[in-house]
């Protein structure tokens, strides 16, 4: 392994030297050199053109290049390589609220366009959040409502299926079994406060079962 | 104390001379002026005779208090130490039993200088590396390795299920659904009245023709407000009189015969 | 000439294509690449010691070398190359004997506290060198010495072992014949700022330099 204060191979030899230094200013030059440039910091009477073109051979087919940007020289990693430079990581992320509500429309919905999600949800639908669960390769848009705008409809994948475990979309629960499953609760009831009215005594069984009773019995009912 | 700004000439002191030299500039602290002397006994410094050391410190700091030099208060402290340490080291033990040997003391101090020339060393070792920047350099324009984060969405279908029943939950309450109140309506009044009244030439209460079936509350007050704005609207049309005794007391209606 | 898209020559050679990655991701990175790293981005299975070190073989006696600084591996210019390639130097500035020392300390006591810093110069720290050695981002503090008083410790960093071209602290230039020499690592047994004479008042401070600190591996300080 070399390091850092390895000494130069090449000291004696005026070709090998140059080269040597060539190299290194193509690699520390953070932008392409020019022959005039290069020129410049090589020893008096260098073949500019030369030494370039067989830096360039030695670099051919290698993981670095040497290509002329710019009009100038520089060494660039392979482009071929590009791709495979980068560094794929999971992270793991946890769904927004919101993400989760929409997936769960489209689960139950499908197909549905991001209008009836926002009808069913009540408010406006983000387009980031349709991008993630589209990122996350679980809902996928299939073809347009023929309604004004032709919107856009969406559906689940089979990569959702296969995420939650579910082998048909109709494997969803209906709403009666979520809400038996305590997922859902009670409907909540609203009833006009007897109450309003102070100093009544309120009646506090309701049967409404009357008014249209057809009989009339003689005896009032007694006044208050 | 002595210590002097940050950047300068990284130059040693000039070794000072026993003799005359009395320059107390340039020195960073007394173990360093003590450092410099060791060096003039030319020797190793695991032999540095300590004696002969604190005889040269002691010397120079007397001329330069002759030259009436300011001297900083830890190179007196440093001459008095070693004073101390030469009396120690000349006149013969026994020593106090719980303080160290004067030869303890002479070898603590030579390890200090032997560390503190090991340390200007590494020093001037580290310094005379190749340095990045100024005798290598890095590459000047790296592509740089992306990072490409692949989010995994951690959902379980309860998540989803509970999701789907939370939002549907929410969209029932936030839609009221308001029952319409159950009130009597001068409408039914009305025609309760008038199918009624043809049946009572006498005087009756008005609350006697309230429906029998009511139970209070609001849907009997609505009736007794219904039935007395109908009992109005029929004595306008002719068909009804009513009577009140006294102010607040019952209100008798009867029907009147029909216009002839 | 190359150019820009000259065909991988080595495609379906593994190992060649694996020498043109490392190439390509030593080239590319700004930082030195650990082993670690090196093999998260190489094909499963490739020898990353191996291919190593035959790229650094490759590069032996060139203008560019292949060298082991802070951990990892990088490519840095010859060094002796550095004053004619005439490119712009990084200005540093000349650092004064104290920061030196100082410097000097850090390395090869670390992790060490400023008490410890002054007892082995002899002179007391002045706030501007540490200062100094912490703007040019060679020292940091790192955590506390559990002694009396807390204080904090002092390290180098990676950016310290890149400017000197150190592979590591270890890698430090005699620290090994130091620590033989009892001049790194436990402290002599007398301190003279502790050698308080008779109704002398003791030069400093807080000494928080004690005793039963894990720091150093040898064997503890003699009592006195």
């Amino acid at each position: 392994m070399t390091d850092a204060t390895s000494a130069p191979v090449a000291e004696t030899d005026p070709h090998a030297d140059q080269l040597r230094l060539l190299e290194a200013l193509l690699f520390a030059s953070a932008a392409p050199l020019d022959e005039a440039s290069i020129a410049q910091r090589l020893p008096e009477g260098s073949d500019v053109a030369a030494l370039v073109a067989e830096l360039g051979e030695h670099y051919r087919g290698r993981g670095v290049n040497l290509v002329r940007i710019a009009g100038g020289w520089t060494l660039r990693t392979a482009p071929d390589l590009g791709p495979r430079l980068k560094l794929e990581q999971s992270v793991t992320r946890k769904l927004s609220r919101a993400a989760i509500e929409t997936l769960a429309i489209v689960a139950y919905h499908q197909p549905v366009t991001r209008g009836e999600i926002e009808e069913i949800r009540g408010v406006v639908v983000s387009s980031g959040t349709l991008d993630v669960l589209m990122e996350a390769g679980w809902i996928a848009p299939k073809g347009r409502r023929e309604t004004p705008g032709r919107p856009v409809t969406w559906v689940t994948t089979d990569q959702f299926l296969a995420h939650f475990g579910l082998a048909d979309r109709r494997d969803l629960p209906g709403i009666d079994e979520l809400r038996a499953a305590g997922l859902v609760g009670p409907r909540p009831e609203f009833v006009l406060s007897e109450q309003a009215l102070p100093g009544e005594a309120t009646a506090d069984d309701e049967d409404e079962d009357e008014e249209d009773e057809p009989l009339y019995d003689e005896e009032g009912p007694a006044e208050r | 104390m002595s210590e002097s700004e940050p950047f300068e000439l990284a130059q040693p002191p000039a070794p000072a001379s026993a003799e005359l030299v009395v320059d107390l500039e340039g020195y960073e602290g007394p173990i360093d002026m003590l450092l410099t002397l060791a060096r003039e006994q030319k020797v190793d410094l695991t032999k540095i005779s300590i004696l002969q050391l604190a005889d040269q410190y002691l010397a120079f700091i007397a001329a330069a208090r002759r030259l009436r030099l300011e001297i900083a208060a830890d190179y007196l402290v440093m001459a008095a130490w070693l004073a101390y340490l030469k009396s120690r080291l000349l006149l013969p033990e026994p020593a106090p039993l719980d303080e160290p040997s004067g030869a303890e003391l002479a070898a603590a101090l030579a390890h200090q200088l032997q560390r503190l020339e090991a340390m200007q060393q590494a020093g001037a070792r580290l310094m005379a590396r190749p340095q990045l920047g100024r005798d290598v350099f890095a590459r000047g324009a790296p592509e740089g390795l992306p990072r490409v984060l692949k989010p995994i969405y951690q959902v379980t279908l309860y998540d989803l299920l509970r999701a789907y029943g939370d939002q549907r939950q929410r969209k029932e309450q936030s839609v009221l659904h308001i029952e319409p109140p159950e009130l009597y309506s001068m409408d039914d009044a009305l025609q309760r009245l008038g199918r009624l009244l043809g049946r009572v030439p006498e005087w009756r209460t008005l609350m006697s023709f309230l429906p029998p079936s009511l139970r209070g509350g609001l849907v009997e007050r609505s009736a007794v407000a219904a039935t007395f704005a109908a009992s109005l609207e029929l004595a306008r049309a002719g068909k009804l009189q009513l009577r009140q005794d006294s102010a607040f007391g019952p209100i008798y209606i009867r029907s009147l015969p029909e216009s002839p």
